[in-house]
């Protein structure tokens, strides 16, 4: 019986996240009968899709013992600059150019965070709070700050509003989820199943042992952050696609809300663990929280409040969890000797 | 070989060894300090030679004295939460929680009972003000030595969450109005330095002397160092972080009051800007964001930098924008090349200065 | 082995500095297919350093690497490991965050640069190397749940997996019992016969005589001897490792009868770990503990100095009762520990010699304006520093610049300088060379002599018998004998342990 | 001593030598917003057209500190003029005294009720600029049904203004009207916007519409409104410029925009600047030479606050004669 309660649980934590959300999920249905429709549970999924990618960038991060604040920056450098290129340049290259020439800006960003973390061994958090205020700045400075609206975008980014699924009352399903859940997919594979995901989870658990098996570490590193940046420059881009607009000054501020997500996924602030699973988990949980506070009528000056208590109840529960389960193994290798 | 010979060598070895491990932390602990106090002679030489009328104008060696004490003050707030190997992001709410009091208070008693009675209870005004930093400080304690929460995360919640209440408090309005002691203080100089500036000196200076010279300041430190050692020796981290976070919390309460002292007026939203700011000052100033090693005279030093960096590109007509990258340009340059000042110095071979004994000592944090 | 073999791998004129310290200084050394090769030395004399620079984790300052007739000058940990060098770290060096399998099979993944890392084949791999050498360690369960002596194995089977033509093992035995030592000498036979060279460290040295054939001394970072192994005995290498004379004789007689009682523990019990353990340490007795390792005795310790506390019974110090909740309790009742992993643990490795010392002790020198009384500090650490005879010139020196010896000395000092009732030491001499070994057990006696009461957690048998007034053995939780005095003898311990 | 009574002695000592007096400075709430980048071409334009030093700066986000900074760090190089749009306006009193006691003098924009200032100039009254919003509202609601306001920030004054002059003047004139929400927070973001405004849809299905304040509050309820199906039945109206709220003139799920040029806004204000500054007063009537502001009327109840009559309102039928 404990043994089952133990696997529910998960590895991460997950399965109290699930537990989590499903009183939210309940609380919220009580106090709104608006809450339980489609139309919630689509706004939710469309909501989750940009912070999820984000999310998922910063899991990448975390495991192999970082943390990036950078990411909403690049994000929106790589899709402003393209986008902006695209129509300097009165050229509509097409969604799939677009998505590919703002990875590379992407990358290209992440290719200098990873330089000079590795490289020089810095810490994360502080380079990345350098190089979010270097990338803003160049962005506003020298690419531009004027609003691109929906009249001015590349017809391609404009015409990618295609719903999978429609329902009476305003309800979708954008057809960008499909992209989105094939990326998380991807990730949750390359984490498991490839030599680099191990790498990173190496790296993350003890970065001197990594190197003495052998693991190329600065390397390892340099491609990971030349991922996430790629990653974070895609996930501007859909929000570029789901906005239908380019404003250079969006995305940057929303950095520590993913992060807490990300660690409310049960991901280790101190590298080594983390899981997509839980990630998708804890935006889904902070989506759900942030989206639906006029719906379950939460007068608008508590609102921020009521974010910020939700983190902690959230954070707090995890706490107590991870506590329990660094007690749980010791009885559990002796009930497994035993 | 004889013994004598062997424990000579292995004498000579480890002494020259030793000497130079305890240079190398010399400089370590003055590397904060030594660099930043170039950088800010060299800004200050730079902005001075390109717009000397504009820049050493004494309105401006004013301004920046008077700008420079409140962010410093949560850049000290800040460094201590990093002595210990954490992290608080909620300084800028506790010191608005601090200044909404002390203005709330201050406009509800001045609406009951008249001005001169709110005047005269400055002193118990004040005292609640600070109070409700030290609380929410010890708020923040409470979650991350009791509860267990990583202090990046707790902090960002109870920054939301305090933030979040001082706009119910306030519906969103700047309450104006603070006792005149407080705006007396602004507008006030000894010997020609702002009282605000003395008021930095003199907290810099507690600071200091708490982490360095009192048991429960060696024992943050330790904490920071090797929290598995430190409970290992017996020190209870749960003290340790409560006091910390609460130290803390009276910095950016003191803070608070000097938002007031500049401007008689409180908002929720004040200081959103200083968040990151200050993080990047505390890791400018030396302060090991991984723990257990901090200097105060170089988070000073890196407070005051940064100020005439930015009043230095005022002067020069630059954009926000472009402070903003040189901000990041210097901190990343100014790591990196620590960085590789380091290794090379690793690499290099030593003169081998023989220390005295007692003197080391003294030099010491000890 | 007739025939005059071609060395395997050659080091020549190896240097390397850290800072000012020659860590290696002009060190030339030969490995020769199928021989294991015993490196010995003080600690701090430069044997991992050598290990470090062969498997490429660090860079020489100068000197020629040869493996295989390929000479370099440094090589990188990949290009080592591709030329066959297979290392156990002394610190093990694994991912507490990956589980046995993988950190077991990791190494030959990227070893064979694999792409895709698959679960199955990474189990199968593990699996055949812990059948192989008859272990039972539980495959998926991660390394940070383990015990040390379980990661110890696991470290092992990583560098046996792949097929190494040179083997360098560092220490590899600290955690091991006197069985899971044979079975890990078997292997190393049997991988001799196959040609694979073996380099092999130990402080053990009857270990060393046992399995080596080749043995060289370093000595602050240089060579000093290199000869035949069976032309050594214990206290040749002793001798030539610290350039004196070493004597292993019983030091120590009972205490008196009449010697007030320090600490009584009555009935103790946590389960899973002990049950109802009752013993008596008298002042100015030195009192082993041992017992083979998850027999229970570190428990039992921790429990006493509450990491784990105890489930039941009772804890008396001084003929008080205490209740034991938490560290902080057993500090505050006059019980220090010194725990085995000193560098996680007891140490505050960046911080001076001095900042260390006065760790557990800070409040007592809060002077009449609640700041730290420096003059005080001073004294009393000028007077430790000379008292436990630290190697360092001078106190303000970080301690990761220490060896393993100078640094348990630290933490020694830490607690001395709280004049702890009750001293309790787990594994004071592991990783400490021979003449360390010998000042810190004279250390020990110093104090018990004066008063103060010593539990001694070890399994280095001669340590127990020329240094303890008593000593408990443990098995399966529980104290199965007691040997005093007289009775103490190396192999009735040896003996004991084992039923 | 005093800092304060220092002031103007070194001041005077300071623009003696200095190469910046004669400057107009406006300080914005924050650089590179498209607003402000267009109160920029204003100021630019003014610039050149009067051959006078004047240029714009602001802080990299839309905060008080950011602007007391700034201002702090003018006084300084002692300018002829400052003319401020503040983040927020008790905020800014202490620097804006510290600037006039420097002898500068001080201008500011939408910020009526700020003590600190020689002038304030007001492309309209707030309460009236929200009044108009709610009349165009009405009248495209029919006078009835449900409907929200939406704030950038919960703390920004003008925006509580805008919404209470419009709230005011519901409850006064159309009582078939009702607010259903307290005024909404969009934390400046359209993304937010967005989102709140979907869950009003799907807590008042029957909501006929919305009151947007930040330029981008009407961008992000249209899209949300759009994609309902409601574009045509729900009103959405508030603050905003052609070239953000464009496309949704065109597809009709934005009715109507407010709004005053922030070019004419830069250049009023530096207008003013200049008549003070060269020993004019502004008073009843003045006229500034700015479209717009060609007379002035003074506001009941400040005695430095003055109002153009600049306010816009765009629909689909005239957003082409604006290009920004
Ligand atoms: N112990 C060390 N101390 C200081 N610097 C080191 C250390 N180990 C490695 N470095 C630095 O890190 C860099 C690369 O180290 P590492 O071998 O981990 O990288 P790598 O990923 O294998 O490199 P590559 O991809 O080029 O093969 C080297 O340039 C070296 O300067
Ligand atoms: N990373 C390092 N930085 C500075 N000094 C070091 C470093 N690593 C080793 N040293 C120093 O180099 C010398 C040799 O150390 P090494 O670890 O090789 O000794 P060892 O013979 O393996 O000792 P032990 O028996 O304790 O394992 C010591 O003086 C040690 O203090
Ligand atoms: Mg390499
Ligand atoms: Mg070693």
């Amino acid at each position: 019986m404990r043994e089952l309660m133990w696997r529910l649980r998960g590895a991460n934590n997950e399965g109290l996240l699930v537990a989590v959300i499903l009183i939210v999920v309940v609380a919220m249905s009580l106090a709104s009968p608006a809450f339980f429709t489609a139309n919630t549970f689509f706004a939710l999924v469309r909501s989750s899709m940009v912070p999820l990618i984000f999310a998922l960038g910063v899991l990448l991060v975390m495991i192999s013992g970082g943390i990036d604040v950078s990411f909403p920056a690049i994000a929106i450098f790589a899709a402003y600059t393209t986008v902006k290129w695209s129509m300097d340049a009165s050229f509509d290259p097409g969604l799939v150019v677009i998505f590919v020439v703002a990875m590379v800006v992407g990358g290209l960003l992440g290719l200098l965070n990873g330089v000079v973390i590795a490289r020089f061994r810095l810490p994360t958090l502080i380079v990345t709070l350098g190089t979010q205020t270097i990338y803003k700045g160049i962005l506003l400075t020298y690419v531009g700050s004027v609003y691109i609206s929906a009249s001015d975008l590349p017809a391609s980014i404009t015409g990618a509003d295609v719903h999978l699924v429609d329902i009476a009352g305003g309800g979708y399903l954008h057809f960008m989820i499909i992209p989105v859940l094939l990326v998380a997919l991807l990730i949750a594979w390359m984490l498991k199943y490839t030599v680099f995901g191990r790498s990173i989870f190496a790296i993350g658990g003890d970065t001197e042992a990594a190197r003495r098996v052998g693991i190329k570490v600065v390397r390892t590193q340099v491609w990971l952050y030349v991922l996430v940046g790629a990653l974070a420059a895609f996930g501007g881009i859909i929000y570029v696609v789901l906005g239908k607009n380019a404003n250079p000054q969006s995305l940057v501020g929303t950095e520590l809300d993913i992060i807490a997500a990300v660690v409310l996924g049960g991901a280790s602030i101190f590298g080594g663990r983390g899981s997509v699973m839980g990630t998708v988990l804890g935006v889904v949980l902070v989506q759900l929280i942030n989206n639906n506070l006029v719906l379950v009528g939460i007068p608008s000056t508590w609102q921020r409040a009521a974010v910020g208590l939700l983190l902690i109840f959230g954070v707090t529960v995890q706490a107590l969890g991870a506590m329990r389960a660094r007690r749980r193994p010791v009885a559990l290798a002796k009930e497994v000797s035993a | 070989m004889n013994n004598e010979n062997r424990n000579g060598l292995a004498e000579m070895n480890g002494r020259v060894g030793a000497a130079w491990t305890s240079l190398l932390e010399r400089i370590h602990v003055q590397r904060g300090v030594g660099r930043m106090a170039f950088l800010l002679i060299a800004t200050f030489a730079f902005f001075a030679i390109l717009k000397p009328s504009v820049f050493l104008n004494p309105v401006n060696l004013t301004n920046i004295a008077v700008a420079a004490p409140e962010i410093g003050l949560l850049s000290l707030a800040v460094m201590l939460a990093m002595l210990t190997g954490g992290i608080d992001l909620s300084v800028v709410a506790i010191a608005n929680g601090t200044a909404v009091t002390v203005s709330s208070l201050y406009t509800a008693i001045a609406a009951a009972q008249g001005e001169a009675q709110a005047e005269a209870m400055t002193p118990v005004i004040i005292f609640a003000g600070i109070l409700v930093g030290a609380a929410l400080g010890a708020i923040n304690g409470v979650l991350i030595s009791i509860v267990g929460i990583t202090p990046i995360l707790a902090t960002l919640g109870t920054m939301q969450v305090f933030n979040g209440l001082a706009l119910v408090w306030t519906g969103g309005v700047t309450i104006s109005g603070a006792p005149s002691a407080l705006t007396a203080m602004g507008d006030t100089a000894i010997a020609g330095i702002p009282v605000l500036m003395i008021i930095l000196i003199v907290a810099a200076a507690v600071v200091a002397l708490v982490i360095n010279r009192t048991p429960i300041g060696r024992k943050i430190q330790l904490q920071g160092a090797n929290p598995v050692a430190s409970r290992f020796s017996g020190i209870s981290a749960r003290a340790t972080l409560m006091v910390t976070y609460l130290m803390s919390g009276l910095l950016a309460a003191i803070a608070g009051l000097l938002f007031l002292s500049r401007n008689p007026s409180a908002s929720a939203d004040y200081g959103s800007s200083y968040v990151l700011l200050v993080i990047v000052i505390a890791v400018l100033g030396g302060t090991n964001p991984n723990g257990g090693f901090a200097t105060v005279m170089g988070v000073v030093l890196a407070t005051l930098t940064l100020q005439v960096l930015s009043s230095g590109f005022t002067a020069m007509r630059l954009s926000a924008y472009e402070y903003a990258i040189a901000q990041g340009v210097i901190l990343v340059g100014v790591m990196v090349l620590d960085q590789v000042k380091f290794t090379r110095r690793r690499r290099t071979k030593s003169p081998n200065p023989t220390e005295d004994h007692t003197a080391v000592v003294q030099s010491n944090s000890l | 082995m007739a025939q005059v073999a071609q060395p395997v791998l050659e080091v020549r004129d190896i240097v390397k500095t850290y800072g000012g310290v020659h860590a290696l200084n002009g060190v030339s050394l030969s490995l020769l297919p199928g021989e294991v090769h015993c490196l010995a030395g003080e600690n701090g004399s430069g044997k991992s350093t050598l290990i470090k620079i062969i498997s490429g984790v660090e860079k020489p300052d100068s000197g020629k690497i040869s493996i295989s007739d390929q000479e370099r000058t440094h090589l990188t940990p990949s290009e080592a490991i591709v030329s066959g060098v297979q290392v156990i770290y002394q610190d093990f060096s694994l991912f507490p965050n990956l589980s046995a399998a993988e950190n077991i099979a990791m190494l030959s993944e990227l070893a064979e640069r694999r792409k895709l890392s698959s679960r199955t084949r990474i189990r199968e791999v593990a699996r055949r190397i812990v059948e192989d050498l008859g272990l039972s360690i539980d495959l998926d369960a991660d390394v940070a749940t383990l015990s040390v002596a379980d990661r110890q194995l696991i470290a092992i089977c990583r560098a046996l997996v792949g097929e190494a033509k040179v083997l360098i093992m560092d220490e590899p035995t600290t955690a091991l019992t006197h069985t899971e030592v044979d079975r890990l000498f078997i292997i190393v036979r049997r991988l001799q016969e196959r040609g694979v060279a073996v380099m092999f460290v130990s402080h053990k040295l009857d270990e060393v005589l046992q399995i080596s054939q080749r043995l060289t001394v370093l000595r602050n970072g240089e060579v000093i001897e290199s000869g035949v192994a069976s032309d050594y005995t214990g206290r040749s290498i002793a001798k030539a490792m610290t350039g004196r004379e070493v004597n292993d004789a019983r030091l120590v007689d009972a205490v008196p009868e009449d010697a007030p009682v320090l600490l009584k523990v009555s009935e103790l019990t946590r389960e899973g770990g002990f049950d109802r353990v009752s013993f008596e340490l008298r002042s100015g007795e030195i009192l082993g503990i041992t017992g083979l390792l998850g027999s229970g005795r570190s428990e039992i310790a921790e429990a006493i100095f509450g990491i784990n506390p105890a489930q039941s019974g009772t804890i008396a110090v001084d003929g008080e009762v205490h209740r034991i909740g938490s560290i902080r309790d057993a500090v505050k009742a006059g019980i220090g520990y010194v725990p085995e992993d000193r560098l996680t643990q007891g140490l505050f490795l960046d911080q001076s010699i001095a900042d260390n010392m006065v760790a557990a002790s800070l409040d007592s020198y809060r002077s009449r304006t609640g700041l730290l009384d420096r003059g005080r500090i001073r004294t009393s650490i000028a007077e430790l520093f000379a008292r436990l005879r630290i190697a360092a010139p001078n106190v303000a020196a970080m301690v990761r610049s220490l060896s393993g010896g100078n640094a348990q000395r630290v933490v020694l000092a830490k607690w001395l300088d709280r004049r702890p009732h009750i001293l309790i030491l787990n594994g004071p001499t592991v990783g400490v060379d021979i003449g360390s070994k010998e000042e810190i057990l004279a250390i020990l006696r110093e104090q018990a002599a004066e008063g103060i009461g010593v539990i001694v957690i070890s399994d280095d048998i001669p340590e127990l018998v020329s240094s303890c007034h008593r000593i408990l053995i443990v098995h399966e939780g529980r104290v199965v004998s007691e040997l005093i005095g007289d009775e103490i003898d190396a192999e009735k311990i040896q003996l004991r342990m084992a039923a | 001593s005093s800092v304060s009574e220092g002031d103007p002695a070194t001041s005077d000592a300071g623009s003696g030598s200095a190469g910046d007096d004669g400057a107009y400075v406006v300080v914005v709430k924050a650089t590179g917003i498209g607003w402000f980048d267009r109160m920029e071409v204003g100021v630019d334009e003014w610039a050149s057209e009067m051959s006078i030093d004047a240029r714009q700066e602001g802080p990299a986000e839309a905060t008080n500190e950011g602007q007391v900074s700034i201002i702090q760090d003018l006084i300084a190089q002692s300018p002829v003029a400052i003319s401020v749009v503040p983040n927020d306006l008790a905020g800014l009193e202490s620097v804006l005294q510290q600037a006039r006691d420097a002898g500068i003098i001080v201008v500011t924009h939408e910020a009526a009720g700020i003590e600190n200032a020689d002038i304030d100039i007001e492309a309209f009254e707030n309460t009236a600029y929200g009044a108009q919003i709610m009349e165009n509202l009405a009248q495209c609601m029919a006078e009835e049904g449900e409907y929200v306001q939406f704030v950038g920030r919960l703390t920004n004054g003008s925006h509580s203004e805008w919404v209470s002059g419009a709230h005011d003047l519901q409850t006064a004139d159309y009582p078939g009207m009702t607010r259903v929400e307290d005024p909404i927070e969009s934390e400046e973001n359209e993304e937010v916007a967005y989102n709140k405004a979907k869950e009003i849809l799907a807590k008042y299905p029957d909501i006929k519409g919305f009151q947007g304040s930040a330029g981008t509050d009407v961008v992000g309820i249209a899209r949300a409104v759009e994609e309902a199906g409601k574009a045509d039945s729900v009103c959405v109206m508030g603050t905003s410029i052609p070239s953000v709220a464009g496309s949704y003139l065109d597809s009709g799920a934005i009715d109507k925009i407010f709004f005053w040029d922030p070019a004419l806004a830069g250049k009023a204000q530096l207008a003013i600047a200049r008549i003070l500054a060269d020993g004019g007063t502004i008073s009843e009537g003045t006229d500034l030479g700015v479209p717009g502001y060609e007379s002035l009327v003074q506001l009941d109840g400040y005695d430095n606050v003055y109002a153009g009559n600049a306010g816009v309102a765009v629909d689909l039928s005239n957003v082409a004669d604006y290009d920004f």
